[in-house]
């Protein structure tokens, strides 16, 4: 169900650093097939604009249909969703960031793994990527009760597109069925054809910025970065070191593999738990 | 599941798993095979009579599965252990062996204008049992069982030449919505079948002539007095009145004075079955 | 017209009465299986759970119905296993019990999941760190087994057991009884446990999230226990309920004190354990997770009286009660605290459920509310309806309660007494 | 010899039991899975050769370079392309799902051209002295829009309109820019080219004065949260340090603040300030802070061919005498700004006029018209992209299809030529030979993002370039040959002696406050009339990230006073007329104005500077 797919080209725009390098991590053979490599992100909030180009851009890479007329923003599929956030004050001291929330990767006996009852959810060995396999799923949900993040999502209405635009279908990832839970997998249709572009090269690994997911490549202030945690150059490797980045949920120790970043200190706190109700909340977002 | 599918590793914890799985799967399947196994036995051994018996007395109230020396006095409280089959009975055996011979007076105990003949012996269920000279023994229905069924509407006798077994079913009487099976009080082969018309439903040739499993001589009175209790107790738990309709003695068809009354339970309770 | 089928000498409604009496629950049925019909064919987008509310009803009905069902292992193991006689007066009904809300809970889960012809994926390729697979194999096996306890109970049918191979069959059966029970009772444990756990785990929630012993959180055993100590409470219940319906007795006294007594000794261990498990949880679990317990009380209307309600109101109080033989002793004080413990159980599992789905985790979640769709309420109706009809039929053509026959005589001869003494 | 039953069923068993050893059974159980994968309904993507292709989005002004992913040769998937000449490899979310418009349930199938034609045909013919044949172009700076010029200059009275240029057509440099004030512009959601103005962000100071919390607003470096409305009163203080009293009580923001900002701006410049509605008084603004010719510049347009010059001039529909245009063709093939229609109605005449939209959709005017013929839409269409507004040197880009429209499609301008008997020739080409004659710029080709002197280039190859993605870009900010947009008909005049040189002619100044309609409206969302990709449905339905076309959000006080409380639904009323819209409370916006998404219906109704009132559905 993967076909090659050599019209995606790395993004200078987006990778700005990412100079062609291997990966300098070389494992013994026996270790490599466990780590290759730890795919993260770095998200600057202070960047984000909210202007949405992620979502969309995710849903034309993964084959998400449009919303059904029922669907509503907590039946919606967006494996990659723009939160408005704000600093719960009212009127000018009132102040808003944009946090875009995907699934968080997480490292550390990751929550949604091991409650699914069939094996429909692994990490790669290979690259730390948490996949979900649509067609091994029984649409328990219990994975997303684990999930701290809401990065996944239920299929609730049978996949529908308007006459003609299935033809815009992207050949690399299956559409999925009524019923069954996915969420984001660093686009692994992306991953897939670096690997054979890569194997066709006779490289050994996927070179840095040859493979980069869908939102990362559409984000127009490139808000978005994503990289090796393990090759240290890698922009979120750097990111993770930043005095300034945060994970969400930290302290649930799953070490998730996404580092959001914002010099606002208020924006810092968003990583901490939820307050009690202050009665100012937003009505949106 | 199983080491040729995906996904399956030879982790400790899919072994630990899947081996309390397997066990209890065989486990459950072995017991509902030894179970299937047992009842073919079984059957092919014709113990469906004696496996009836058994579950009828095991769901008699405990009450009624009293032993015959609880009626005597010789206990205060003992539940028969062999399903009232005294043949296997030790206890029973000594006390018979240490109790007088009982000299009988009159030739026939009356209880409250029944009569119960000495000359035989008699069974729980109220059958009587009576050895002829030619070595056959004659079955039929105490008086107490005959007023019961009264005129029965019905009586499956079953065909001579077959067998019947001690607490098997002997006979089926129909009567108003009651039908009962008659508990056999002998083990041994039908030579010929009478009814209620005769003075015996059946001949038998038993097996051996041995019937220490029956009561008779001076055991009788306190057993039918017991029986008129239970009767009385029946009788008013299916909301009849509470005592005999002639004040005492049990008229020819007792059925008939109680219309209302659930006869099938009355002789279910009566003739023990469950 | 049934008579023949009904067991001699017990008496039951007549056929006409008994038609109305199930007629309501045919119709609530009939409904309960139009909305889920309608849940299977249109899919699950018929119910109003969604991506942040992704358990809904339905899960709170198949914890709470199988902790309720738990009375029948439990009954089992203190009959065969402990040899408690007193208990054999209810163990078919307990058995009943089990059969109905096990299958009905596996019924609601069928239409729960997203893709049911796929039910055999979990056997296919189990994931054996997964509480939920051993949740389902376990209450899989454990229906099975129910099942096979259920047939004598069947076979002993006044009619069916006039067929030879049945009354045999029957009989050599209820001989290796125990053997099911013992299986029983290690594969409730375990699924109990599993169904606790299904929350204990899940690191991702700190409300639910908890410590224990090797790969089993607290909640693991909790649920054991709570389950253990509302399964008696629920037969007695329902023992009440059946005579007061039918107006019979069916029950000694002793059997049901019994009942009671167990159950709120049980409850009563229940509602420490659960207390120091709180307090662990509140002072230690929750913060270690960044996540202040008092926080999560916050959110209206799970305010810290949920907590109370479910501890010490419907905890600790039936438990005393329980434990009082001067207050067991009375009907109404027994029957109303094994209610109030059926409802605290009740309540946990509600907690466990929803409440864990609620509250939220991001800091700029909202309080999540949920409100079930009609579609769910009638699959939830269809499971109470179709309960009810299994029992009810089993109540009438089948023995649930062997002393019933005994106790009618017992009436009868406390009211004969006079009588007889009058006869001498 | 004869065999048992019993034989044949020991032996079935037999087979049966062996066969549960080979691993056959457990694949096809396993593989059950995979099958239950293909329900019927569930589309399977069509496989294919995958390659790419490069074009210019044409969806608005900035016209972002793009590469389409395609399977054999359908393009399944758009990208930016990096280095691009002004988007640098941004693509917003509209272009990211341009190629799903062919598609959209709601497009525009087949239109009646002959009568349309025979019906303008009939007008023209009796159309009176004092009445005008006229073309309304949305997207002005196309070549077509210069064969409907010349259509224009060719029959009597024709008039050629067009929406006010942004900034009056002056282009912006964003990259001189050390500070920018924002007098509500969405500077950062979708002004300009977002690639543009995200790369120059870095260097400038951001300043936003808006009432509520915008996009921009979130991430300016300084928020002025005025008071709904008064923007213009701060730009004519911060122009006139006399007026800082009334411009404080109006904005809210105390003197002080105003002459802090007034100092930072003169002192921390190159200064420009932009505004939501090119407010004249912000022009007045950058006039004085000396933003000309430093951050502004005269916009411009590549050359063009010398026959091209007989042209009629570009109007402002205002500028149209009311009940004169007996013949109006509309271009809306492409999105453009809009004008509520009825601001151009009331420009028809009486009896019977000939309104012909030439759209994709019948979103827009074509509610209006009596003929809506179906044009080709973007990425099907070709076309060139109009200047964009942050591009201070001339560009030219070609749309360059990426699908075959489909049969029936109407192209405008070969129609209003053929209407109006001159010949459009190939638009395109003339003009990028037109370019290429006069030898300058540079060509940039998208897909080895290579850029080439134009010298270096044969005319054939040039042409080739363009279509198969590529801009050509003029080298100095005004070439000697470029064409100035707009009014400022001479940049090297001094600015200082023609104040209204750059202003918009015809923008309604409101200045007082209007208590039929007290609630100002904001744009909270990227104004556009025509349909977005059904994909759209992600940001607005599956997350509350943007609204829905056609709401409103209001703070819960506004609703309160409006009487709407609690309703999911109201009626918003302007001086143009109403339409329904859907109501969100939202306590970000402060009280007293409008946060509006709009859609054709409300921007129907929507002028610049609106001030609205919404009332109980």
């Amino acid at each position: 169900m993967i076909a090659s797919n050599p019209a995606i080209q790395p993004n200078p725009a987006i990778q700005p650093n990412a100079t062609i390098q291997p990966n300098t991590e070389r494992q013994p053979s026996r270790e490599r097939k466990r780590a290759v490599s730890r795919y993260g992100m770095s998200i600057d909030l202070d960047r984000c604009t909210g202007c949405g180009a992620c979502m969309v851009a995710c849903a034309v890479e993964n084959n998400i249909p449009p919303a059904h007329e029922g669907a509503t923003a907590r039946k919606g599929i967006t494996w990659i969703r723009v939160f408005k956030v704000d600093n719960g004050e009212e009127g000018p001291a009132r102040r808003s960031v944009f946090v875009p929330v995907l699934c968080q990767q997480c490292g550390e006996d990751t929550p949604c793994v091991h409650v699914c009852p069939q094996q429909a959810v692994e990490v790669d060995p290979a690259t730390g990527i948490v996949g979900q396999m649509p067609e091994r799923c029984l649409g328990c949900r219990y994975c997303m009760a684990a999930c701290p993040y809401h990065a996944r999502f239920f299929n609730w209405w049978d996949p529908a597109w308007p006459a003609g635009m299935e033809k815009t279908l992207n050949p690399d990832v299956a559409p999925r069925m009524r019923g069954v839970v996915e969420k984001c997998n660093f686009c692994h249709g992306r991953w897939h054809a670096a690997k054979e572009r890569a194997a066709a090269a006779g490289k050994p690994e996927i070179e840095a910025g040859a493979y980069v997911p869908a939102c990362v490549e559409s984000c127009p202030t490139g808000a978005i970065r994503f990289g090796d945690l393990k090759d240290s150059a890698s922009e979120p490797a750097v990111a993770a070191k930043d005095a300034h980045s945060f994970r969400l949920l930290e302290k649930l120790g799953t070490e998730p593999k996404i580092y959001y970043r914002s010099k606002r200190d208020w924006v810092r706190q968003v990583a901490a738990a939820p307050k009690p109700p202050s009665g100012k909340e937003n009505a949106r977002g | 599941m199983l080491p040729w599918n995906y996904g399956f590793h030879w982790t400790a914890g899919t072994m630990i798993f899947m081996g309390a799985f397997y066990t209890v799967v065989v486990i459950v399947a072995s017991t509902l095979f030894s179970a299937a196994l047992r009842s073919r036995r079984a059957l092919r051994g014709r113990q469906t009579e004696r496996i009836r018996w058994a579950e009828d007395f095991h769901d008699l109230p405990a009450r009624d599965r009293q032993c015959r020396h609880v009626l005597t006095g010789e206990f205060g409280y003992r539940e028969c252990p062999h399903a009232f089959d005294c043949r296997q009975c030790e206890t029973h055996s000594h006390l018979v062996a240490r109790r007088p011979p009982d000299q009988a007076s009159e030739p026939e105990e009356d209880i409250f204008g029944m009569a119960f003949p000495l000359d035989r012996v008699y069974h729980r269920g109220h059958t009587w049992v009576h050895s002829e000279p030619d070595g056959t023994v004659t079955v039929g229905l105490d008086d107490l069982g005959r007023r019961l069924l009264g005129e029965p509407d019905r009586v499956d006798l079953p065909q001579p030449g077959g067998r019947v077994s001690v607490n098997g079913t002997a006979w089926h009487a129909h009567k108003r919505n009651a039908d009962v099976r008659i508990l056999s009080p002998v083990d041994g082969e039908i030579v010929a079948t009478g009814g209620p018309d005769a003075p015996w439903y059946l001949k038998i040739r038993p097996d051996r002539m041995d019937f220490r499993n029956l009561l008779g001589g001076h055991e009788i009175r306190p057993w039918v007095m017991r029986e008129m209790e239970r009767l009385q107790l029946a009788l008013s738990a299916e909301g009849a009145a509470p005592t005999l309709a002639d004040g005492g003695v049990p008229v020819q068809d007792i059925a008939a004075v109680y219309p209302q009354a659930d006869w099938d339970a009355v002789c279910g309770e009566m003739f023990l079955e469950a | 017209m049934d008579k023949q089928f009904i067991t001699r000498g017990v008496k039951r409604c007549s056929s006409g009465k008994f038609l109305l009496w199930i007629l309501p629950w045919v119709a609530m049925l009939i409904f309960g299986l139009y909305s889920a019909g309608l849940c299977l064919v249109k899919g699950l987008n018929q119910t109003n759970m969604d991506n942040r509310f992704a358990f809904g009803l339905w899960i709170f009905l198949d914890l709470t119905v199988i902790a309720l069902g738990a009375g029948a292992f439990f009954t089992g193991f203190l009959l065969y296993i402990l040899k408690m006689k007193e208990l054999r007066a209810v163990i078919n009904s307990a058995v009943v019990i089990g059969v109905v809300c096990y299958s009905g809970a596996m019924c609601a889960l069928a239409v729960d999941v997203g893709q049911p012809l796929r039910f055999w994926f979990t056997f296919w390729y189990p994931n054996v760190h997964s509480m939920l697979t051993e949740v389902t194999f376990c209450i899989t096996c454990y229906l099975t087994v129910l099942m096979i306890e259920y047939l004598p109970i069947v076979l002993k049918n006044r009619k069916l057991r006039d067929v030879p191979e049945f009354l045999v069959f029957e009989h050599e059966l209820h001989k290796l009884i125990y053997v099911l029970a013992g299986v029983g009772t290690f594969l409730s444990f375990f699924h109990q446990g599993s169904l606790g756990g299904l929350y204990g785990v899940l690191r991702g929630r700190p409300f639910a999230f908890r410590e224990g012993l090797a790969i089993w959180p607290s909640t693991f055993f909790l649920f054991i226990l709570s389950a253990a100590a509302v399964g008696p409470s629920f037969v007695l219940l329902t023992s009440w309920l059946v005579q007061t319906i039918s107006k019979k007795r069916l029950v000694k006294p002793e059997a049901m004190q019994m009942l009671g007594r167990i159950s709120g000794l049980l409850l009563a261990v229940y509602v420490l354990l659960k207390t120091i498990d709180t307090l662990v949880w509140i002072n230690r679990t929750s913060p270690g997770n960044g996540f202040p317990a008092a926080q999560y009380y916050a959110w209206h209307p799970f305010g810290t009286w949920i907590l109370f309600t479910e501890i010490a109101l419907l905890g600790m109080v039936p438990a005393l009660i329980l434990l009082t033989p001067k207050l067991r002793a009375r009907t109404g004080w027994l029957v109303s605290a094994a209610a109030m413990a059926c409802c605290g159980v009740a309540l946990n599992r509600f907690v466990q459920t929803v409440q864990t789905l609620a509250v939220p985790t991001l800091s700029f979640d909202k309080f999540m509310t949920y409100t079930p769709s009609w579609q769910e309420v009638g699959t939830f109706l269809a499971v109470l309806a179709y309960g009810v009809l299994v029992y009810s039929f089993s109540f009438r053509y089948f023995q649930l309660f062997p002393d019933e026959r005994e106790l009618k005589l017992e009436v009868a001869r406390v009211e004969e007494e006079p009588a007889l003494v009058g006869r001498y | 010899m004869q065999r048992t039953r019993r034989e044949i069923l020991l032996f079935m068993g037999g087979g049966a039991a062996g066969a549960m050893l080979t691993p056959a059974p457990w694949r096809l159980v396993t593989d059950a899975a995979i099958w239950s994968e293909n329900w019927p309904g569930i589309p399977r993507p069509a496989r294919g050769e995958i390659t790419a292709r490069y074009t210019n989005c044409a969806l608005c002004p900035a016209g972002c370079a793009v590469r389409a992913r395609c399977v054999a040769g359908q393009p399944v998937s758009l990208a930016g392309v990096s280095g691009g000449p002004l988007s640098l490899g941004a693509l917003c979310a509209f272009g990211l799902t341009g190629h799903h418009l062919p598609y959209h349930p709601k497009r525009l199938k087949q239109g009646t051209p002959e009568e349309a034609a025979a019906a303008v045909r009939g007008a023209m013919a009796k159309c009176g002295p004092s009445e005008n044949i006229a073309v309304l172009d949305l997207a002005p700076g196309r070549s077509a829009s210069w064969t409907y010029r010349r259509a224009m200059a060719a029959v009597a009275n024709g008039v050629y309109l067009a929406p006010p240029l942004p900034l009056g057509g002056a282009a912006v440099n964003l990259a001189k820019a050390r500070i920018v004030l924002s007098l509500g512009a969405p500077l950062l959601d979708g002004w300009g080219t977002p690639g543009n103005v995200h790369a120059a962000r870095a260097n400038f100071r951001l300043v936003q004065a808006e009432p509520w919390e915008s996009r921009t607003a979130a991430l300016a470096d300084e928020w002025l949260p005025i008071r709904p409305g008064s923007e213009a009163a701060l730009a004519l203080a911060l122009t006139d340090p006399k007026t800082a009293a009334s411009a404080a009580q109006a904005t809210g923001l105390t003197e002080k603040q105003i002459a802090g900002l007034a100092n930072e701006l003169r002192a921390n410049g190159p200064a420009l300030v932009l505004s939501a509605d090119d407010l004249p008084e912000a022009m007045a603004l950058n006039q004085a802070l000396g933003a000309w010719g430093q951050t502004l510049a005269a916009g411009s347009e590549a050359p063009l061919p010398d026959v091209w010059k007989k042209a009629a001039p570009e109007r402002v529909v205002a500028s149209v005498a009311d009940n004169s245009i007996r013949v109006l063709f509309i271009d809306e093939s492409v999105p453009g700004s809009h004008i509520p229609w009825s601001a151009v109605e009331k420009k028809l005449v009486r009896d019977n006029p000939v309104v012909v939209a030439f759209a994709w959709s019948l979103e827009g005017y074509g509610r209006h018209a009596q003929f809506t013929l179906p044009t080709a839409v973007y990425p099907e269409l070709t076309g060139d992209i109009p200047p964009a507004v942050d591009s201070p040197a001339a560009t030219f880009r070609i749309a360059a299809p990426l699908v075959a429209p489909p049969a029936g499609m109407t192209d405008p301008s070969a129609f209003i030529a053929k209407a109006t008997g001159i010949d459009p020739g190939n638009a395109l080409q003339e003009r990028a030979d037109a370019i290429y004659k006069s030898g300058q710029g540079t060509l940039f080709t998208y897909a080895d993002a290579k850029s080439t002197p134009l010298k270096d280039l044969k005319p054939a190859d040039f042409w080739k370039s363009l279509n198969e993605g590529g801009a050509w870009i003029a080298n100095a900010a005004v070439g000697q040959d470029a064409i100035l947009r707009g009014d400022c008909q001479s940049p090297r005049g001094p600015i200082a002696n023609r104040p209204a040189g750059c202003l918009p002619a015809n923008l309604p100044h409101i200045g007082s406050l209007d208590t039929a309609f007290p609630l100002p409206v904001a744009f909270s969302e990227p104004q556009s009339a025509s349909l977005t990709s059904p994909l759209m449905s992600k940001l607005y339905q599956d997350s509350d990230l943007r609204m829905p076309p056609n709401t409103a959000a209001l703070h819960p006080d506004t609703a309160r006073a409006s009487g709407i409380l609690g309703a999911a639904r109201a009626v918003l009323e302007t001086q143009y007329g109403r339409c329904a819209i859907g109501v969100i409370p939202d306590a970000s916006v402060p009280p007293g104005m409008l946060a509006v998404a709009a859609g054709a219906e409300v921007l129907d109704i929507c002028g610049a500077l609106t001030r609205a009132k919404v009332v109980a559905a």
